[in-house]
């Protein structure tokens, strides 16, 4: 099993690196749909003796995460009319090598933290790299839609971490991220739909009328 | 202390009585009069016990806050600053009424009526408190109150200015006051003054840090170059009566506040005592200075202010000098001269303030080279003036040349001191004040009340009421009390220095013993000074009744019909001083044909201030790329402190882990 | 109070008016003039007393108060000085600072006399006059502490008196320079040349003269017998700075006492016969050097 | 069950407020919905309930004060809420009630709640109550307002969560898991290195919900477009939950005994915040983005206070009273003003006089309490030696005031509308300000004794004592 989690794990930041990468919309949301599903599985690998709320945690993340969530964007984009491009602030080659660096800043970091022992050894820098690569994202990509989904790779790298909690902390941690990543994105579309609305456009650089003078 | 506070309720009362009986207009006024004249009375007697050897009890109120009890109680020192708050409080209270009942607008007046009779609740709270925190809460309703006084008119934008200056500058000394209290009280048990007082010998450094503190916090309020810049503004614009009460008392809770600081800290260390010196120096000439520079006649009181604080900071230096280096006696003479040129002060500059009112109510115009004349048309107020400007130049027979015949004593004595014996030269600073001072108000009182008006306001102008002559004609008679008998204010002054830090009880018995027969003679030559001009002017008339009298024009070396505009004005007048020292003092002479202009510029104000502000507007601009409305750059930000304190983690707990 | 001291006071009273006198005679002599006799200014001022006097409709009781409080404050500021070397006959800890003051406040009546002429003339040599003494009180006062500090005493009696003559051999050149200063003081107060000239013609070169353009008769013979017994009072100080004398007899030391007040008065005209007059805007600089010496005077005295 | 109450109340009543179409029972809701809150609130201190749901609800002195004063800005608010209603119908009306109700729910969970977790979902509540009182006016400005503030917040929520992630790690079972009081019992058995990487990460988090620099920037947008009551509520009872928050991560991180490693981190965001605070206060122009940044110089205060301990804890509790009720009272008056449109004493004299109020107030000039907390927090640098914070927290305060008083006198005595008709203000709009301004005052003067015990006690926690 050890293997499976590890080869997850590394399917995961690969993830990251195609929402990087991609120049199309709809291959960012793909990319968050995959990884939504790898996270699904994550727990039954991780805790094959597979008890009930194992399953339900493997089935609710899948249906949020692989499955509305990205039907939801996809529907955003039809609304708005979303022109396919990701339109990045920085390059995409350049994007990739500051992802790698990312990835090696979270094993750095982690390499200093005692690990949980064993298979989860893996999970703590996979969850660090997605957080970083998140915000990256959120940061780096002009467009709302796609900050969504940096927020949602940002989300998902948090929810990594809980997993090595499944078994101390029971359901809560679930709720939390699965409350989190909801509402926050529901809201979050919405907010886009309104933009679109006012803006004609999904560019939130537009949005920068606020500022001291 | 039961006297004392039903005194200062009477006057809270009062104030209040004036907005409750509004529409007894009449009735409201005489209950505020009343109220306020008798409360200050009442409370002004357990001040004179105490000051008689006596003493008063004290008013202690359990806090539930932090920093211990809040305590109110009557020393030496504060019942001489009662004196000071109480007689000229009442005196500019009382000017105020008749003062400002012309007036348009009831209810703001009425209003400044009240927050006039609670300022002075306010000082008498402050001088009695002993404990830091009601210490500070009346410190700063002192000085908000003061604010709204100073605004009265805020209307004028140049009001609104010299308000906001006033008021940015005296909260900055309370943040140093907070500072001061906050730093001292962490060795004391709790913030009343007696423990504080307990703690004074475990303060680091000398008490340094506290004397720098205070010395800041408290100078900003007194006053002292360069911390006056606020001064000048603030009581040119205030209302008369409100600038006599501020420039007469409340820049004197800086004063206080210092003597407390040496009361509670002890002996200052040395370089504070000659720091305070340098700054008195400086602010005597250099007010001085300014003053005469002036066209404005109440900025040029304002400036004189600033000076007389600095012959209070030179007696207050050289006392602590004196302390520090073991001359008890030339400590106590240099206090007392503080002590006493405080109250002196207090009461002639409220005299000249509202003498000046007065002028301003009778033409409506403060400037100096508009006015003259006056001395025909309002007699009564140009002798308050005269006497007033005598006192203040320091000459006998009246009460400003005593105080500084006391501090001339310290600093003269200082010369057998030995570490300290350098403070003799401020005898020559000392001097050089009082001749410029004589120079500014033989400018004020000869083109104000002599020769001939120079306007038609000058021209129209009418005796004022005896509401207004009234506090006038008391202020003066204290001057001249003090002036005659001086050992009737000195007394108290020496009792008052020697509750300060490093005098003994014995140094002011010996003070008192060196200077008691000094102060019979000057009682004795005053009174000779009357008796023999008195006499002369008698033998005068009687000789000149038996010889021929002529009037005429005045000689003008031949010119034919003299008029107005032919006299020598103001700004001539101190033209060849500014001449001399007019870089100094900042002036800016222009000639053009005939025309001869003098425009005098603060310094301070206008030199370091408010380019500094332009300044600190320019950084305040140079910083707000940062906020510019760019989401990435705000989460950019977050990332950046994550990584940041992610770093500061790994540097910190290097090491550990597998 | 003792009989000599009312001699001295008595004497520098009736003798003020000779010293200008002598002075001018002097000055006439050394510049090849007979000039006008000694007791030309007892004359003038007995022919003033007999005129009569006119007023501008101006002035107002400021204008003839004024004569009668400079006379009476330099009277009472004569009381300070200790005439016959030893005492004065009022004196006490600090009575330099009182005897200044009674002078100033003799000025500050004759200044406000001229500005309540309202004549430009008069206002201007009242605005030179402060000017003039805004920076002798300087010098003056630290000649005090210089010798306040030579003496060991706080009083004009003390400081002229017997502890100076103990100081004197010690303290020679810190004296002399505080001499020194003291003369240049005495040519300012006394209103001669360098600093003023009495023997002007041109008001707007005068200084003295021009404040009191205005005053006639009784009043102008009282501001010129005040002047006079100014002039004697700095002529005293000087003398008792020079020549202590409380060893010696009374009757001589205020016999010393003339003649020192003569040889003062001729110092002045020598000067005058030797200096012109300074213009007005180096004064300041005339004075300085005065307070400069004193002040050299008082740190030779500090570090002794 | 109180415990429970008082969440459940304001929830239910929220519900009720959206069920109803007419506004007058829409704001009947929101009155009885306060009162009945403080009314609790008060029950509870009376009688100090014990914990419930197996200790993740508990009422200590530190949540007590925070509840309280939450409970009581938003009764006073409510009552601001009927009069402004009166003025102006903010779009999506029926929200906008249940909104505030839902907000006075969460943050009651978060004053209540013992377990990280549940503290956690409290603040996420918070967030997202508020986000539609921004979005009132459903205008650009509003928009990019609120768009702002969910992201930035969102990302901090999250990392917050990341934190409480690795405070469990770091328990690695020494007693109930991500239960306050065990970890602050066990506190010796938590594993540093995992307790300062979560303490990191729960103070980006939870700062950034306080507006910590430079994690504040969504506050100016937010306090700027949000209406007066919003950002009297958002600056005063948000961020007092904000402050709870990292209070209570500094709680078990002192009772792990790490104070050495955290407390440089709270004094260096306390520092920079009272710096960027003063860089922006100078020379603004908009009156809310001057609160909002006053906002931040308070919060860097009272990290300041947290992070010198002793009397600066005390100081930081006491001042976090003060701050919510000040901050009422400003944003309040401010309020008034621009609800008017032109400034000026002529038309709205009593919110002028109170807005001058509050300049004082919020300056920490005496009598106000503000200056009683803030002089404790100075006393405690010094104390500890660190002169040097004493100075420059000194002299930024300076800059601050004189940077405030420029601009609200500037307000206060500047040009009057020319037709001055005098405008009589609505007691609903007057009311709850004056109800503030004498709290603060009276907190200047005079603290109950249960408040002096829970103080001390509160200070203890955090481990400080008082002055």
């Amino acid at each position: 099993m050890a293997r499976l989690v590890e080869l997850l794990l590394l399917l995961v930041i690969l993830t990251n690196f195609i929402v990087l990468g991609t120049t199309r919309l709809s291959t960012c949301i793909r990319a968050v749909a995959l990884q939504g599903f790898l996270l699904g599985v994550l727990p039954l690998a991780l805790y094959p003796r597979g008890e009930l709320h194992t399953w339900g945690l493997a089935l609710g993340t899948v249906a949020v995460k692989a499955v509305i969530l990205p039907r939801f964007l996809r529907w955003a984009i039809r609304e708005a009319a979303v022109r396919r491009e990701v339109e990045p602030r920085v390059g995409y080659a350049l994007s990739l090598l500051l992802g790698v660096a990312a990835v090696a800043v979270a094993f750095a970091i982690s390499g200093r933290l005692p690990l949980p022992e064993g298979a989860r050894a893996m999970l703590v820098p996979a969850a660090l790299a997605t957080v970083i690569l998140g915000l990256f994202v959120l940061i780096t990509r002009s467009k709302a839609l796609v900050q969504v989904v940096g927020y949602l790779m940002l989300e998902n790298g948090v929810y990594l971490f809980g997993l090595t909690h499944v078994e101390e902390v029971p359901f809560l941690v679930e709720a939390g991220v699965l409350l989190d990543v909801f509402v926050g994105v529901f809201i979050m579309g919405i907010v886009v739909f309104h933009i679109n609305r006012e803006f004609d456009s999904l560019d939130s650089t537009r949005l920068s009328e606020l500022v001291d003078r | 202390m039961t006297l004392f506070l039903g005194g200062i309720a009477a006057v809270a009362l009062g104030g209040l009585a004036l907005v409750a009986l509004s529409f007894r207009p009449r009735w409201a006024a005489a209950a505020f009069q009343l109220l306020v004249g008798g409360g200050c009375m009442a409370a002004v007697l357990p001040a004179l016990r105490v000051l008689s050897g006596g003493t008063a009890g004290e008013l202690r109120i359990r806090a539930t806050v932090p920093g211990g009890d809040w305590v109110f109680g009557i020393d030496p020192l504060s019942a001489f600053f009662l004196l000071v708050v109480l007689g000229v409080g009442a005196a500019a209270a009382l000017y105020g009424v008749s003062y400002l009942s012309s007036e348009s607008g009831a209810g703001p007046v009425r209003t400044a009526h009240a927050v006039t009779a609670l300022e002075i609740v306010a000082l008498a709270l402050v001088v009695t408190a002993r404990s830091a925190i009601p210490f500070l809460i009346t410190w700063e309703i002192m000085a908000v109150l003061a604010y709204f006084l100073v605004v009265f008119e805020s209307r004028l934008p140049d009001v609104r200015r010299a308000g906001l200056i006033y008021l940015i500058c005296t909260h900055t000394g309370t943040l140093a006051l907070v500072a001061l209290f906050a730093s001292w009280g962490q060795l004391a048990g709790d913030l009343s003054f007696d423990a504080l007082a307990a703690a004074a010998p475990a303060l680091p450094a000398g008490a340094a840090l506290v004397f720098a503190l205070g010395l800041c916090g408290f100078g900003f309020k007194a006053g002292l170059v360069p911390l006056h810049f606020w001064l000048p503004g603030a009581h040119g614009v205030a209302p008369s009566h409100v600038s006599a009460l501020m420039s007469g008392v409340v820049i004197k809770m800086g004063i206080y506040g210092l003597l407390r600081l040496v009361n509670l800290a002890g002996a200052p260390p040395a370089w504070w005592g000659w720091l305070v010196l340098v700054l008195g120096l400086g602010s005597g000439v250099l007010g001085v200075l300014w003053a005469l520079a002036q066209h404005d006649l109440k900025r040029l009181l304002a400036y004189h202010s600033v000076e007389n604080i600095g012959i209070i900071l030179l007696g207050l230096g050289v006392g602590a000098l004196g302390a520090r280096s073991g001359a008890p006696t030339v400590a106590v003479l240099g206090f007392a001269g503080a002590v006493l040129h405080t109250l002196n002060h207090a009461l002639f500059k409220s005299l000249l303030f509202l003498g000046a009112g007065a002028v301003l109510r009778a033409t409506g115009t403060r400037l100096i080279d508009r006015l003259g004349g006056l001395g025909r048309r309002m007699p009564y107020t140009w002798g308050a003036f005269l006497v007033g400007s005598i006192a203040i130049v320091g000459l006998p027979p009246l009460n400003g040349f005593v105080s500084e015949w006391l501090v001339y004593q310290g600093l003269l004595r200082s010369g057998a001191m030995a570490p300290a014996r350098a403070a003799v030269f401020g005898v020559a600073g000392l001097a050089l004040i009082g001749a410029l001072a004589l120079a500014c108000f033989a400018k004020v009182g000869g083109a104000v009340f002599l020769g001939q008006p120079r306007s038609a306001q000058a021209r129209e102008g009418r005796e004022v009421g005896v509401g207004l002559l009234a506090p006038m004609a008391a202020l003066a008679f204290g001057c001249a009390v003090i002036g005659m008998a001086p050992a009737v204010a000195v007394s108290p002054a020496l009792r008052v220095a020697a509750t300060l830090g490093g005098v003994g009880r014995g140094a002011a018995g010996e003070a008192a013993a060196a200077i008691g027969p000094a102060l019979t003679w000057i009682a004795l030559t005053a009174a000779a000074l009357l008796a023999l001009v008195a006499a002369g002017w008698w033998l005068r008339t009687r000789v000149l009744s038996r010889r021929p009298q002529a009037w005429t024009e005045t000689w003008a070396c031949g010119y034919a019909r003299p008029d107005p505009r032919m006299q020598y004005t103001a700004a001539s007048f101190a033209a060849p001083l500014m001449a001399a020292y007019g870089r100094a003092a900042g002036v800016h002479v222009t000639r053009e044909g005939g025309a001869f202009h003098t425009h005098a510029t603060d310094p301070v104000l206008d030199g370091v201030a408010l380019p500094l502000w332009q300044r600190v507007l320019a950084w305040g601009q140079a910083v707000r790329p940062i906020q510019q409305g760019r989401l990435w750059m705000y989460l950019l930000y977050v990332l950046g402190a994550l990584l940041g304190l992610l770093l500061y983690l790994a540097l910190r707990a290097g090491g550990t882990g597998p | 109070m003792s009989w000599s001291a009312l001699l001295g006071l008595a004497i520098v009273l009736g003798l003020a008016p000779l010293l200008p006198g002598v002075a001018a005679k002097t000055r006439a002599r050394l510049t090849g003039r007979r000039g006008a006799p000694l007791l030309q200014l007892y004359r003038d001022l007995a022919r003033l007393w007999r005129k009569g006097v006119v007023y501008s409709r101006t002035t107002t009781f400021a204008f003839r108060v004024a004569p009668v409080v400079l006379v009476v404050t330099a009277v009472l500021a004569a009381c300070l000085v200790p005439l016959d070397g030893r005492r004065a006959l009022v004196g006490f800890s600090g009575d330099f600072v009182a005897f200044a003051a009674l002078l100033a406040l003799g000025r500050f009546a004759l200044v406000l006399a001229a500005w309540d002429t309202g004549s430009s003339f008069e206002g201007m040599g009242a605005s030179r006059e402060v000017t003039v003494a805004a920076f002798a009180e300087p010098a003056l006062f630290l000649t005090f502490v210089a010798l306040v500090l030579a003496s060991g005493s706080l009083s004009l009696g003390g400081a002229l008196g017997a502890p100076l003559a103990a100081a004197w051999p010690s303290a020679a050149p810190a004296l002399a320079l505080v001499t020194a200063s003291l003369f240049l003081v005495l040519l300012a107060e006394g209103s001669r040349v360098p600093v003023d000239d009495p023997a002007t013609h041109l008001e707007l070169t005068m200084i003295h003269e021009v404040m009191v353009l205005d005053h006639s008769g009784l009043d102008l013979a009282l501001i010129l017998y005040g002047g006079a017994l100014k002039l004697s009072l700095f002529g005293a100080l000087l003398v008792g700075a020079v020549a202590p004398r409380a060893e010696i007899p009374p009757a001589i030391a205020v016999g010393v006492l003339v003649a020192g007040l003569l040889v003062v008065a001729m110092a002045v005209g020598v000067v005058e016969s030797v200096m012109a007059r300074l213009r007005l805007s180096r004064v300041p600089q005339f004075l300085t050097a005065a307070s400069a010496l004193a002040a050299l005077a008082v740190i030779l005295l500090l570090v002794r | 069950m109180i415990l429970l109450g008082l969440v459940a109340v304001p929830a239910l009543a929220a519900a009720g407020a959206y069920a109803h179409r007419e506004a007058p029972w829409r704001t009947a809701w929101l009155i009885t919905g306060a009162l009945l809150h403080l009314g609790l609130v008060a029950f509870a201190w009376a009688s100090r309930p014990g914990p419930a749901l197996g200790g993740w609800l508990a009422l200590d002195a530190l949540g007590s004060i925070v509840l309280a004063t939450v409970s009581v800005l938003f009764a006073v608010i409510a009552s601001y809420t009927v009069g402004y209603l009166r003025w102006e119908q903010p779009r999506g009306g029926r929200a906008f009630v249940s909104c505030l109700l839902v907000f006075l729910a969460a943050a009651s969970l978060v004053a209540l709640s013992h377990h990280f977790v549940l503290l956690w979902i409290g603040l996420e509540a918070t967030t997202l109550a508020v986000a539609p009182l921004i979005f009132h006016r459903h205008d650009r400005r509003s928009l990019e307002a609120v768009w702002k503030y969910l992201v930035i917040s969102s990302v901090a929520i999250a990392l917050a969560l990341l934190g409480v992630f690795f405070l469990a790690t770091a328990q690695a079972g020494a007693g109930r898991p991500l239960v306050l009081e065990d970890l602050v019992a066990q506190g010796t058995r938590l594993h540093p290195d995992w307790l300062k990487a979560a303490f990191i990460f729960l103070l980006v988090g939870f700062g950034t919900k306080m507006g910590l620099a430079p994690l504040h920037t969504w506050k100016p947008d937010a306090y700027g477009e949000a209406p007066g009551l919003v950002g009297g509520l958002m600056a005063g009872a948000l961020t007092s939950c904000a402050f709870l928050a990292v209070a209570r991560s500094t709680q078990v991180a002192l009772a792990a005994g790490v104070g050495p490693f955290i407390r440089p981190l709270l004094l260096a965001f306390g520092l920079l915040s009272l710096g960027v605070a003063a860089a922006f206060l100078v020379g603004q122009t908009d009156l809310r983005r001057l609160l909002a940044y006053s906002s931040v110089e308070h919060m860097g205060l009272l990290a300041l206070g947290l992070g010198l301990g002793a009397a600066g804890s005390y100081g930081a509790v006491l001042h976090m009273i003060n701050n919510a009720f000040v901050k009422g009272l400003l944003f309040l008056a401010a309020g008034n003003l621009l609800l008017r449109g032109a400034a000026g004493t002529h038309r709205t004299p009593v919110s002028a006089g109170l807005l001058l109020v509050g300049l004082f107030a919020v300056t920490g000039s005496p009598p106000f309490g503000t200056f009683l907390s803030e002089f404790a927090i100075l006393g405690a640098a010094f104390q500890g030696g660190h002169y040097w914070i004493a100075g420059t927290a000194l002299a930024l305060l300076a800059l601050i005031f004189v940077a405030l008083a420029v601009r609200i006198l500037g307000v206060i005595h500047g040009p009057s509308p020319g037709a001055a008709e005098a405008a009589r203000e609505s007691p609903w709009l007057v009311a709850g300000p004056i109800a503030l301004a004498l709290a603060v005052l009276l907190l200047g003067v005079y603290l109950p004794s249960a408040l002096v015990d829970a103080l001390g006690a509160a200070a203890g926690a955090l481990g400080g004592r008082a002055p």
